[in-house]
């Protein structure tokens, strides 16, 4: 690519505009969207010339919490950025620890996190089409959004332990093993969504009301999409292939069939779209994994060997795993480390650095949230103000991840 | 006969007067009961997330949970709520937009903490850009969970209803947020 | 959009609405007179077993948000372990790392406080048995059921 | 010719130093006036845009390492990550802002201000982003900046 096409010309990307005739309004921080966070948006006439997000408003400080605590406490920790998509959010970090450690983690544990990861994406799905919903005053949307996200959450439930913070990857495996039944309740659920997704189709996305609402608003072209590192579906909508899960060697990927979902169109539609052909391959995913799922243990055997003989077997009955007293002080040797996952809104980056004592010297956390609020500058401008709710809806934008 | 009205009204300006008037009025037992009775199924809470723990705040309301049974139906302006829920953790630039939802909100007006990281911070207990919410307003029902259950949301709603419906609450009292960042 | 697809469009959608009023699914738990149960692996209030404990304090040590303390009496040698459900975030870690056992899951998640002084149990209160007040209040437990038409239903036991 | 020879051949006169420290992972190193031209050039190869801006503080040296990760959307690239890191005076941090090679470093370099205090020269809007407005203390992400840490153990009577 050219160097002058890369040339970030800032001003350029907003409308000049004349001082008196533009008037701000102040969207937030208590706001019938999602709430905790502000825009402020400034208008000629009806017409967005300029927004300016205000974040920071759920700064929890999680980069400097997590050096002054133990390397695995820091799992519970990064969780909260994005509890509606936890197992993703967390599976960077382990990965990045696990890198430094050096541990390899067994098969059917690697199976595992990739069922989890996929029931959090849909549901992670299903809330963001659920917001975009009610975002245009769909109420039914947000209803069914919220109502079918339960099934994968109490899928999840059963499997963890927890509804949403399920702090289920842990260095070297996971923390509990399948339950009986799940294969079996795990399909049904599976066969009850595809019925559903044809329901969806017909009263929300090929609704003519909602088409009108949300097609041709907010384009991103595929040349802005590269320029400006969006990640995640609204990067693919734009038709760029591109997926942390083909790129970085995490959970299962590479041992199943999937297709990367792309479209072209790059419209607000195209976004939403693109979340319900997700949906449709992480369940193709699930089914896979349901199938191929091999027999072993959850935990890395370096562990494993660490928990007295009593304990293990307590293990194998219950099938939950009992840590090792070695996790409460892990310590990686000195060196650095990176991991890519790709969560439900894009791809999460970790980078650690760790100087040999039990607590890290410094974590990077970048969220796609945060690299994807770009978005919420760029598209509006130029729409009217009754645009920007669907343009919002469609980013799927989740503000204590952007915020951390 | 002499009204028993006549000692209270007939004393001080006009507008003080009407008040007592009225609060002499809603004390009085029958009323006073129809009225913590009504105020129990009408708790609106104002639709402000701060933090996560909306998500499971939006389960609560949602199909499976349902929180609407209760009377509780999220609402958009403060102006006409009841009920402040302080969903997760509250920082410091977020404190100064939920006391002014807080001070906006009519009386009576109850708050529901939610989440461990609105009691003492949970997770986040010594970061640096978190406020206690107990500290800034008069509080009714403390939630632990991180995120809590959407039965523990509902949990609390019952409480709270039972807390005002035995009349517990006092009215046009301690409404004033307290301290200052 | 021709006007005729848009038409049908409009009529698909309208149509999958009346469906679903006819033929509705629904998924409410009438929470206070219905309880949903949770699985035994569901990580609830926690319970601590005084008589199996070692004091290793490890589950202290791993504690993410420093919700367990090791409570130490003055002139005694051991430490237990006691919580602050303030902080709790139901992690699990405590009680996946104890070496003995001594900490244990319930499955009751739906306890609201008045006060924040009732949330501190030193390890005296912290081995006490943790009911659902729903149940207490004669609530019918339910169990989720997945099914392949209606979601998820909740049917009792 | 693979990444690493191209990589080497690119940059070899003005990095200080090219390591591999993992297989998906390079990591260059630059004086702090040559970052531009370190970058330009990172972008020749296809790394068209950055993952993660990060500063690092080392008051041991008396320096702040500003690290960019960049990444590429290419096939071919894609399972790489590229870091360039370079070190500024902790008591004077200046950097050229590198918004115009990659111009998602918008948000990402003013969050780095944010935190760490370092100053991006050429940035568009240098102010708070995630702190509080008044915000008037030392940067948090600065070592010297410390967070209360408790202890696990209470004494009791």
């Amino acid at each position: 690519m050219e160097q002058s096409s890369l040339t970030f010309r800032y001003k350029e990307l907003e409308r000049a505009w004349d001082g008196e005739k533009v008037y701000e309004v102040f969207i937030g921080p208590q706001h019938p969207a999602s709430g905790h966070m502000r825009f402020i948006v400034r208008l000629d006439g009806d017409i967005i010339v300029n927004v300016e997000p205000d974040i920071g408003y759920v700064h929890r400080t999680m980069e400097k919490l997590a050096e002054t605590k133990e390397y695995i406490k820091s799992i519970p920790l990064f969780e909260r950025a994005t509890i509606i998509d936890s197992n993703n959010i967390t599976l960077g970090y382990v990965r990045a620890l696990e890198k430094l450690l050096g541990i390899e983690v067994p098969p059917r544990a690697r199976y595992l996190r990739t069922l989890l990861s996929e029931i959090n994406r849909i549901a992670s799905h299903l809330y963001g089409l659920g917001l975009a919903g009610i975002f245009i005053n769909h109420s039914t949307m947000f209803m069914w959004g919220f109502g079918d996200r339960e099934i994968w959450l109490q899928l999840a439930e059963e499997l963890t332990g927890a509804r949403l913070t399920h702090t289920y990857s842990i260095p070297g495996g996971v923390r509990s093993d399948l339950p009986q039944d799940f294969k079996d309740r795990a399909l049904k659920a599976i066969r009850y969504m595809e019925r559903r997704l044809k329901d969806y189709m017909k009263i929300f996305f090929n609704n003519p009301v909602t088409v009108a609402r949300y097609k041709d608003i907010g384009i991103l072209k595929k040349e802005d999409a590269k320029r400006l590192g969006i990640v995640g579906p609204n990067l693919r909508a734009s038709g760029v292939r591109y997926d942390a899960r083909l790129v970085e060697d995490y959970g299962a990927y590479r041992e199943i069939d999937f297709e990367v979902p792309v479209r072209e169109e790059g419209d607000a539609l195209s976004r939403l779209l693109l979340r319900i052909d997700e949906i449709k391959i992480s369940m193709d995913i699930i089914r896979q994994v349901l199938e191929k799922i091999p027999d072993g243990p959850i935990l890395a055997e370096k562990y494993l060997r660490l928990i007295p003989p009593k304990l293990r077997k307590t293990m194998e009955e219950t099938g939950r795993v009992k840590f090792p007293g070695l996790f409460a002080s892990l310590r990686p040797p000195p060196g650095e480390a990176t991991a890519r996952v790709e969560m439900g809104h894009g791809e999460v980056f970790y980078h650690i650095i760790s100087d040999g004592s039990p607590k890290p010297y410094r974590v990077r956390i970048v969220t796609p949230s945060f690299r994807n609020l770009l978005l919420l500058r760029y598209l509006p401008v130029g729409h009217r103000f009754m645009d920007f709710p669907a343009i919002y809806g469609s980013v799927d934008y989740f503000p204590p991840e952007a915020d951390r | 006969m002499v009204c028993p009205l006549m000692g209270i009204v007939l004393v001080g300006n006009l507008e003080e007067s009407a008040r007592k008037a009225s609060r002499w009025f809603l004390e009085k037992p029958p009323i006073r009961n129809l009225r913590d009775w009504a105020i129990s199924f009408s708790l609106w809470p104002v639709h402000f997330t701060t933090s996560c723990c909306g998500a499971e705040f939006a389960a609560a309301s949602c199909p499976r949970f349902d929180a609407e049974r209760f009377g509780f139906l999220p609402f958009l302006s403060p102006r006409q709520t009841n009920l402040l829920l302080i969903e997760g953790t509250l920082t410091r630039k977020m404190a100064e937009a939920a006391k002014i939802v807080y001070q906006q909100m009519p009386e009576p007006k109850f708050v529901i903490l939610m989440g461990v990281c609105a009691l003492d911070g949970g997770i986040f207990h010594n970061s640096y850009n978190i406020v206690r919410p107990h500290e800034l307003f008069p509080v009714d029902v403390f939630i632990p969970g991180c995120p809590p259950r959407p039965e523990a949301v509902a949990r609390s709603i019952i409480m709270l209803q039972r807390k005002v419906r035995n009349s517990k609450y006092i009215w046009g009292d301690g409404h004033e947020p307290k301290g200052e960042d | 959009m021709s006007i005729l697809s848009s038409v049908k469009r409009h009529i698909d959608a309208i149509s999958t609405g009346l469906k679903y009023l006819f033929a509705s699914s629904r998924m409410t738990v009438r929470y206070p007179e219905y309880s949903i149960t949770l699985r035994d692996n569901y990580r609830g209030m926690i319970r601590y077993y005084k008589d199996k404990c070692i004091s290793c304090s490890l589950c202290a040590r791993i504690c993410p948000a420093d919700a367990i303390k090791m409570y130490r009496k003055a002139g005694e040698k051991k430490m237990y372990p006691g919580i602050n459900y303030q902080r709790c975030i139901f992690c699990g870690f405590c009680v996946s790392i104890c070496p003995a056992d001594a900490l244990e899951h319930t499955p009751v998640h739906d306890i609201a406080w008045e006060s924040l002084e009732e949330m501190i149990f030193p390890p005296e209160e912290f081995g006490r048995e943790w009911v659902s007040p729903a149940l207490e209040e004669g609530a019918r437990r339910v169990k989720a059921v997945f099914d392949e038409k209606r979601g998820l239903t909740h049917v009792p036991e | 010719m693979n990444l690493r020879e191209k990589i080497e051949e690119k940059l070899k006169d003005i990095a200080t130093s090219i390591e591999y420290p993992r297989p998906d992972l390079i990591v260059i190193a630059v004086n702090r006036d040559r970052i531009m031209e370190a970058a330009q050039r990172i972008v020749e190869l296809g790394f068209d845009h950055l993952a993660s801006v990060e500063g690092v503080d080392l008051p041991k040296e008396n320096a702040i390492e500003v690290i960019y990760h960049a990444e590429s959307y290419e096939e071919e690239l894609r399972n790489t990550i590229v870091e360039l890191k370079t070190r500024v005076a902790r008591d004077d941090p200046k950097l050229q802002s590198l918004i115009n090679v990659w111009p998602n470093a918008l948000y990402l370099e003013r969050e780095t201000w944010d935190m760490l205090g370092v100053v991006f020269e050429g940035h568009p809007e240098l102010k708070r982003l995630l702190l509080p407005p008044w915000w008037d203390d030392i940067p948090p992400l600065r070592k010297d900046y410390k967070v209360k840490v408790e202890g696990i153990i209470v004494g009791t009577k």
